[in-house]
């Protein structure tokens, strides 16, 4: 990899700004150049014309909570597994051998979780 | 020049980002200017040079970590009313103003402070000589720091477990009564 | 030229904000997102000074800290949850019972 | 008068690489840029044409400008001003500040992440070499991984803040399926990373000169193609926006040109992964049995050769988008706890798997050759 002349981040830096005034402006396209008539029962909430009976925010299911922190445990595992994938061949046994034991204790927590019944969508 | 400008900007954004994060009513503003933070961290991060940890904040902290927030305060939903704090007392206002003090002394040291001479030999070039950022690091990681890689692998199958047993309710062990208290007293979390 | 004083200053100034954070803020959610600027201060600090001192271990140590920062908090929220399910509520105000 | 091509490379050769490095980066982000917007348009068309060839049936062909009919490619167009100009319903109830922001968040990493995509060989032009992608970043595909994880915040903020009930939770279930299969994609690389030692695109496209990706890893093909449809909430996958289960889930409150933002960043989102999944396993702007140097010869200009590996790159994402649409009418929809099971207990020992048995091949063959 040699020095680039250019730090590549800045064509991101600039690909970044366009994006967000490029979304700021699709979002906002239509509210500003379409008509604006209010009325009642336009700008209630859609309920296939039911009338809400509860309110939209009450609890629900701790599922997704579980699933995001199993998702950010096994995401460092990926990240591990990267850095180690970039500096395979030079690594060699010493480093698979390493690597084969990281896997196999989070192989371990795996198992666990699957066997505690975690990840059951009921 | 572009360089201090760049700096200047990205430094300016993410105290205001942090600043706002600690000061927001709402949970969901202040995780959505976290994220932004984050994601200035990360841009400092590459401003500096170290592609792989940029990469990496962005991937586990802003990409994951903070998903975990968004949805827990989206599964706990309080009502804003309830998270109306008593106004601050004579007291706490005095604490408040002493700590910024002492924090601008501290930076204003830190901006004075005597430059220590490099120890190291991984200059740019040097890194930039056998491999880039990522190689380095990867190498330095699986040579020299062997123990901490399997004790981070150990640490994470602890937050594993830790976290299903917390999180998850058991319902064979809970006897009849306690199980109806705790769902009456909650209203039942599924 | 920005030499390693702005990034520490800046490190500073990030972990006041995560301080001031975690001292006067009631609601037990924003105690934690906190807590995670004052770690990313800390990594401010040390990647700056790992590319000063043009010696990597600042950046292996970032890696590890955002390794137990994940964990840290998976599992605080996970403590979040259960506290929320047995006392409904997260404003550290109604959480003494630990006074005794 | 006529300025000479010494006159000019001369002049060149004075200004520092840094402003030329700059100008190019310009043109190229002109380009991508073109492509990536003129994309979804497109996408809308064959989403319906492709279909109703399927079916024998006609799609949209009525709309014309002056009696050109032009097979209804005009439609796209005529839907895009009418959305522009109806009006904008927003819910009183909803969270203003979110319900705009939650668009913004979807376009802005889908089009980020194009700047990594190699789109051709590096170009020599008067002395100095110009990669063909936006940017040249040596964490190559951990950039991509780590853009395309912020999408997840604008499905999810789109779904708390219209406070509507289906919007909740069709919002929560489309970010837990893309984050549950975001660990099968990033894993579903790490063979072809192992196999190609570097995470630089470019490199990797470099060394499928004659072995395309796919034979080497094919495992990891099919794993990458099942999470390119997970991610991108589409096909068998679209358990978020199934009309005939949760309305249309998060997207239930989002009236007019916000809705069709939504699509913009799915679309493009799709684009892109099928562009990586070329540059990963159909060996990108590799034209299987010519060599660059050959095409540089025939064509005479490294610039043109480049561009022919741009269309060839492109003429393979178009077969991975016509994919989408393929299975899109072939398979039913999962059923939700179907989707998660098969995405946690599947998915990831499989990736997991591939990712140990190349590395002990790899390993095998270097000790061998030692």
């Amino acid at each position: 990899m040699e020095q680039q002349a250019m730090n590549p981040y800045l064509p991101v830096l600039i690909f970044l700004v366009f994006g967000f005034i490029f979304g700021c402006i699709v979002s906002a396209l239509s509210w500003l150049i379409g008509p604006r008539k209010y009325n009642k029962s336009k700008h209630e909430i859609y309920e296939c014309g039911v009338p809400m009976v509860t309110s939209a925010r009450e609890k629900n299911s701790v599922k997704f909570y579980l699933t995001a922190i199993l998702f950010i445990l096994f995401d460092i595992e990926t990240v591990f597994l990267f850095l180690w994938a970039k500096s395979f061949n030079k690594l060699g046994w010493f480093g698979f051998v390493e690597v084969i034991v990281f896997i196999v204790i989070l192989v371990v927590g795996y198992v666990y979780v699957v066997k505690r019944g975690a990840l059951e969508w009921d | 020049m572009a360089e201090v400008i760049v700096f200047y900007s990205i430094a300016s954004l993410l105290v205001f980002c942090s600043i706002m994060v600690v000061t927001r009513k709402n949970p969901i503003a202040s995780a959505i200017y976290l994220v932004g933070a984050l994601f200035l961290v990360a841009a400092v991060f590459a401003f500096l040079g170290a592609d792989f940890v940029a990469a990496i904040q962005v991937l586990v902290y802003a990409g994951a970590i903070m998903v975990l927030f968004l949805f827990v305060i989206m599964l706990l939903n309080i009502d804003p009313e309830l998270l109306k704090s008593p106004p601050m007392t004579a007291g706490e206002a005095a604490v408040l103003i002493l700590t910024i003090l002492s924090f601008i002394v501290i930076s204003v040291t830190v901006f004075k402070g005597q430059l220590v001479a490099p120890v190291g030999e991984l200059t740019t070039q040097e890194i930039a000589k056998n491999g880039g950022n990522t190689a380095v690091i990867g190498l330095a990681l699986f040579m020299k720091y062997v123990w901490p890689f399997e004790l981070a692998s150990f640490l994470i199958l602890l937050a594993i477990v830790a976290s299903v047993v917390i999180a998850k309710k058991d319902k064979k062990k809970l006897t009849g009564d306690q199980a109806d208290a705790e769902r009456n007293m909650v209203g039942d979390l599924r | 030229m920005i030499s390693l004083h702005h990034y520490l200053t800046l490190a500073t100034v990030v972990f006041a904000c995560g301080v001031l954070g975690v001292l006067f803020r009631r609601n037990l959610l924003i105690i934690m997102m906190s807590v995670e600027l004052m770690l990313n201060a800390a990594n401010i600090a040390f990647v700056g000074a790992s590319t000063a001192l043009a010696n990597l271990d600042g950046q292996i140590m970032v890696f590890f800290v955002m390794t137990v920062a994940a964990c840290e908090a998976a599992v605080g929220l996970a403590m979040v949850i259960a506290i929320y399910r047995r006392y409904g509520t997260i404003m550290t105000d109604f959480l003494r019972t630990l006074r005794g | 008068m006529g300025l000479s091509l010494e006159q000019l490379t001369g002049w060149l050769a004075g200004v520092d690489e840094f402003w030329i490095q700059l100008a190019a980066t310009i043109v190229k982000f002109i380009v991508v840029l073109l492509i990536s917007l003129h994309v979804p348009p497109l996408m809308v068309w064959a989403e319906r044409r492709i279909p109703a060839l399927m079916q024998r049936r006609k799609g949209p062909n009525r709309v014309g400008i002056f009696r050109f009919r032009l097979f209804g490619l005009m439609q796209p167009l005529a839907d895009t001003i009418k959305l522009i100009f109806k009006e904008e319903v927003v819910p009183d109830t909803a969270h203003k500040f979110f319900f705009h922001l939650a668009p913004v968040f979807v376009i802005f990493p889908a089009l980020l992440v194009i700047t990594a995509v190699p789109f051709g060989h590096p170009v020599t032009l008067g002395g100095y070499i110009f990669p063909m992608s936006v940017t040249r970043v040596d964490v190559g595909f951990l950039f991509v991984l780590a853009i395309s994880s912020i999408a997840v915040y604008g499905i999810s903020l789109a779904g708390w803040a219209s406070n509507n009930k289906y919007s909740l939770l069709g919002g929560l279930r489309a970010s837990a399926q893309m984050i549950s299969y975001e660990i099968p994609l990033g894993m579903s690389l790490i063979p072809i990373v192992l196999i190609y030692g570097t995470l630089d695109l470019n490199e990797i496209v470099m060394q499928q000169q004659n072995v395309w990706g796919v034979f080497l890893a094919p495992i990891s093909f099919v794993l990458f193609v099942v999470c390119m449809f997970a991610e991108t909430n589409r096909a068998p996958f679209d358990m978020a926006e199934g009309e005939s289960e949760i309305v249309a889930g998060y997207l239930t409150e989002y009236g007019t040109f916000k809705f069709s933002a939504f699509f913009l960043g799915e679309y493009v989102g799709m684009f892109t992964l099928s562009c990586l999944a070329a540059t990963f396993f159909f060996g990108g702007w590799q034209i299987p049995f010519v060599s660059y140097e050959t095409l540089v010869q025939i064509s005479g200009s490294s610039l043109v050769a480049s561009l022919i590996g741009m269309m060839v790159l492109l003429v393979k994402a178009a077969f991975f988008m016509w994919l989408y649409i393929w299975v899109r009418w072939t398979l039913p929809r999962f059923r939700y706890d179907q989707l998660m099971s098969l995405g946690w207990k599947f998915l990831l020992p499989l990736a997991l798997a591939n990712v140990v048995i190349t590395a002990a091949v790899l390993v095998a063959l270097q000790a061998s050759r030692l």
